[in-house]
């Protein structure tokens, strides 16, 4: 008996439900050197601006106690260098692109998505509306519903392309966000993004990254992603990607019972290189051994009333 | 980059300690051991769990029958302390190769091989390529390997480089053995020695891997005399093959990955700070 | 040269920075069988409620990476069996006293200040306004600035002692909930409270916690506990109580670098008992070696611009 | 609860493997040893990063001179994995004595003590002291030690248990040694032959400790036979000693802490989900 692993973001159709979260898979070249992309249901593109950037000074990176602090500061090489140099490369792989795009205002997401919307071989676009690196970067729009409702809308009247709204975890109200994005015109939501958070070097008196704070990401936040899509499936039922600390079967399936139809795989890629092929092979060896014959029927599958707040 | 990258449960097949806090640890790992080339390094996960959370990256000090990889390192933190428990048999999570590769001097050259401590790591195994008649092609006694460490306690592989051919150079921060001072002054003394009379001498090129002073000092010495210098840095490195853009250095003007634009960088592109 | 260890918070004066967070040291007789809490800054007792709770079914706890999920349902004696039974032992051994107060309603959190207002050896109250595990709990209250507001109005009228608002993580903007505290009265602010959080065991298709979801603690969140003490510290300069995964020395120092006066030590206290007395062993080590004659002047000594947000 | 608990980093002074899966590691730790007694236990930390974080609870197999604990245990997760990998001189972070103790008849009985695989572990600390004339009294032919292993590869222990002169009666699940099948079916064949003819037989005892299913079995054995019963459960520990609250148990119409109120509890207060 095969396994149907496919599975269904509103208009998106994966042929499963293992991505690789922007920001950990680069353009996906490197990746290509570990494994076919084609394999896997997406990879999302490292967030792309208007224009190129170059990023924060060092240090850009530290690690903490079961996870990591990051703060890249959209490093980046513009949609433009994007188009031309890196989207051909994942159309010869046979890659389901997912592009992330991330901007400091509505008509620069706006823009960004009508560029992206004249090329071939996108399957989506994932706003970033959440990024807490940069200065000028979108945790603003990410932490008010108006903002995100705007943005959503901004973005929805340029394109056709299937729109996930990436959402940061930094809210009292993680329900009301997905909801705006919803309402604002998306068609699915992705969450979480990596939590604001700092490391402090007592010997210098200073913090360690360049920038005084970053994102934390990795299995320290992974209780806290989950609590947030379990949340938002239980209130709003609406097209889950799950993200935040999941590095192996059993995360992601904890994930997709909570409410995630999808996946999305970061700071395991940096530990372990295959830990998306082995997550793919995990879920298939689940659903045989359980005789489950389509994936997606084990979506919000958790046996349990919520009962936060 | 369209080298694959190998990633495998590598088994332990031993691991001696060499100095004080240093060890040598031998992997069985074939498919990385084929493809690896001086200056690269492989990425070792030091934890089942999740803290530490990334893998550590480490040069190859020497590959045996194409088959086992010699990993050189000092116990600094928790993930070499972790490494140093593995025993006979144990498996350590790596993947490889990563990074770019050391040149190769085009003609006949007199190369100069500085480690820092821990930083001999790569060396080893570059000497070797140096020396070897279908790779380096160049003569035993134009390649020079020194090693500064803090004193006698801390020094190590003596006997493979001996083995080898390029006898190491050694000096020792508190003189308790070979030059007393740091390897930079004793480098310096060999330059000013060079040109070595009477023949006409070969040209010179430099490599160092240590601690930022020492590859400070290095660079400065090199731009000095004018000499071709590669260094080999070390960085976080979270990932290691290019993916998450964290381990980025200064170079002029811009920022340079250090796990996939190098870690071996020339020293006149790094911008010390 | 001695280290003079002692902080002051407002009207608290603790002879030094290290104390134990409620719900970590039960009533601090166990704590007692390992060292003398005279020790100590102080003690934070375990939320108090008006009446006895018998906290919620198993399973209460379970471990994550780095942490651990708790949902033991405000589990207490009540007030007063605690002024009965418990202060009287605590006065006894000298220790000093923060009572932490639980309710879910405003005239409950004034009327247990009231009470405790009676009591004798009692240095200060702590307000848990944030208690993420118990359905008819404080979560509410903590994620509203008004309502943390009006709490505080309402407790500060019924006591003199000392008032300090122990704050949610749980939200958008903590600076304003530790604003809105401070301007109902309070004379400090603690923080954090835990991270509303879940676990799910695939295997029985449900949450592990009897109560969907706990509140997560330990080292895993401290990065982002860090990054709101620095970020209330920086905007305010108010009197803060820095809590969150700090397990030893060098934590306890990047929490005071970045402005807590004091520090609580809580799930460390399951991995080391003696952690609290190694803390404030290796403090005083530290200021030694740094010549630092008041431990008071490191507070808030971080270099570095806030450049969150 | 005026005892108090020590805390140390226990010398490791031994770690053998005594069956599969199964080991027996011995600490140096004097001022718990002094004071141990029969059913309490120890918390030990098994890594010294934070994953896994909370230290994990262990029975006291045996106390040797006063000054050494051996601790039997099964590697089942990530803790006891870690612990199985430390060597002699390594140290471990301990704490305890913690909870509270099995009680011993207070005349002459008969005492059943019944192991469900490393359940075993706290039994023989109390067959020793069952049988010692200054703390239990009893005789040694009235204390019967049962173990039940899945086969005969899990056995362990048998020869300390002969050498105390309370040699384990054994179950096995597949019948690979001794009775075939579960512990507490051979534990009910004993009960059937009890009371021993032809003397007035002493009254029975019981103490059990192993998997859930086990101990529930015992104590409905326990409940029919109107036998006094002792269990020690088994529970999530985050402390150990009475600060979290995490470690409530239901017992008749509330919660009580295993690791303070018990581990040790009588199997009528038990409620059974
Ligand atoms: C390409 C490359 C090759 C290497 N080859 C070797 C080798 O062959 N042998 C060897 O012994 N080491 C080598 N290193 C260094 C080695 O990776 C580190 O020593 C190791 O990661 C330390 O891990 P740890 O967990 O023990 O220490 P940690 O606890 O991670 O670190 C110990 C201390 O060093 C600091 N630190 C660690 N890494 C860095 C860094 N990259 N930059 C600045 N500070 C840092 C930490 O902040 C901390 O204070 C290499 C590094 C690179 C980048
Ligand atoms: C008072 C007491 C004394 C003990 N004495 C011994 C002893 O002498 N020898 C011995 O081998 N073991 C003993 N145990 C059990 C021992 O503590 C556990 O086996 C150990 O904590 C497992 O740790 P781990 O990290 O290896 O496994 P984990 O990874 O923590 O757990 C492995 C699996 O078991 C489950 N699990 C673990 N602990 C519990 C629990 N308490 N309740 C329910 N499920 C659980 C986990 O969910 C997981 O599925 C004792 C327990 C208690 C409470
Ligand atoms: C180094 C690094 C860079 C990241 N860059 C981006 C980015 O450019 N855009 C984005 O939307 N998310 C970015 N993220 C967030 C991840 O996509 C993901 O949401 C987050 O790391 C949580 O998942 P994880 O715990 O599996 O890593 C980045 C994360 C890391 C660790
Ligand atoms: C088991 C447990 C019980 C707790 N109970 C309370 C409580 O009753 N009242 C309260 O204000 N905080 C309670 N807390 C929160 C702690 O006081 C502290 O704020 C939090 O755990 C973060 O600190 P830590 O990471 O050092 O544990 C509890 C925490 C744990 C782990
Ligand atoms: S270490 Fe990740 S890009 Fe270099
Ligand atoms: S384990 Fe903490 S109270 Fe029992």
């Amino acid at each position: 008996m095969g396994v149907d692993l496919s599975v269904r973001l509103g208009p998106l159709k994966l042929k499963n439900p293992v991505m690789l979260a922007s920001g950990t898979a680069s353009y996906g070249e490197e990746i290509s050197r570990v494994y076919p992309l084609s394999r896997l249901g997406a990879i999302v593109t490292k967030s792309l601006t208007l224009k190129p950037r170059k990023g924060n000074p060092p240090y850009r990176v530290i690690e903490t106690p079961s996870g990591m602090l990051n703060s890249i500061g959209l490093q980046n090489v513009g949609v433009e260098a994007f188009c031309r140099e890196k989207l051909p490369y994942l159309r010869k792989e046979r890659a389901t692109v997912i592009v992330n795009i991330a901007a400091k205002r509505i008509e620069d997401y706006a823009g960004l998505a009508a560029r992206l919307d004249r090329e071939k071989g996108i399957a989506g676009i994932e706003l970033n509306v959440s990024c807490p690196n940069v200065k000028e970067g979108g945790l603003e729009f990410g932490t008010s519903t108006r903002c995100i409702t705007e943005v959503v809308r901004g973005v929805r009247k340029e394109t056709r392309l299937p729109l996930i709204t990436k959402l940061s975890p930094n809210v009292t109200d993680i329900v009301s966000m997905a909801k705006a994005a919803m309402d604002g015109g998306s068609d699915a939501v992705s969450l979480v993004n990596t939590f604001l958070a700092m490391v402090v070097d007592i010997r210098k008196k200073k913090p360690v990254l360049s920038t005084g704070t970053g994102g934390l990401s990795g299995p320290a936040i992974r209780p806290v992603a989950l609590r947030m899509i379990w949340q938002v499936y239980s209130a709003l039922k609406c097209p889950i990607i799950g993200i935040g600390g999941i590095m192996n079967t059993e995360d992601a399936l904890s994930f997709m019972m909570a409410g995630a139809s999808a996946i999305q795989v970061g700071t395991a890629n940096y530990v372990n290189p295959k830990a998306p092929l082995e997550i793919l092979q995990g879920l298939e060896s689940y659903a045989k051994k359980e005789k489950i014959r389509r994936i997606e029927t084990s979506v919000g599958s958790l046996r349990a009333e919520p009962s936060y707040g | 980059m369209i080298h694959p990258i190998h990633q495998l449960k590598a088994k332990v097949t031993g691991q001696i300690k060499v100095a004080e806090e240093s060890f040598l640890l031998s992997l069985e790992a074939p498919p990385i051991a084929k493809m690896i080339r001086p200056g690269q390094f492989i990425q070792i996960g030091c934890s089942e769990k999740y803290d530490p959370l990334l893998p550590r990256p480490f040069s190859i000090y020497r590959v045996r029958q194409k088959r086992y990889l010699d990993i050189l390192y000092e116990v600094v933190g928790c993930g070499t302390e972790e490494m140093a428990k593995a025993k006979k048999g144990n498996r350590l999570n790596i993947f490889g190769p990563l990074g770019n590769t050391f040149s190769y001097p085009k003609k006949r050259a007199m190369s100069f091989l500085v480690g820092g401590g821990v930083g001999l790591a790569p060396f080893y195994d570059l000497a070797e390529a140096l020396v070897d008649p279908k790779r380096g092609k160049q003569r035993k006694e134009d390649v020079k390997v020194l090693l500064g460490a803090r004193n006698r306690k801390r020094i190590f592989c003596e006997n493979d480089f001996k083995r080898l051919g390029t006898p190491l150079e050694i000096a020792t921060d508190d003189g308790s053995y070979g030059y007393k001072g740091f390897v930079t002054q004793l480098l310096e003394t060999l330059l000013r020695d060079h040109p070595p009379p009477p023949t006409p001498h070969p040209p010179l090129h430099l490599y160092a891997c240590g601690p930022k002073p020492m590859l400070r000092a290095v660079a400065e010495l090199a731009k000095k005399h004018r000499i071709p210098c590669e260094l080999s840095i070390d960085a976080h490195m979270p990932c290691g093959y290019g993916i998450c853009f964290g381990c980025a250095v200064r170079v002029n003007g811009d920022y340079k990955l250090a796990c996939t634009d190098g870690p071996v960088f020339k020293a006149e592109e790094l911008v010390w700070e």
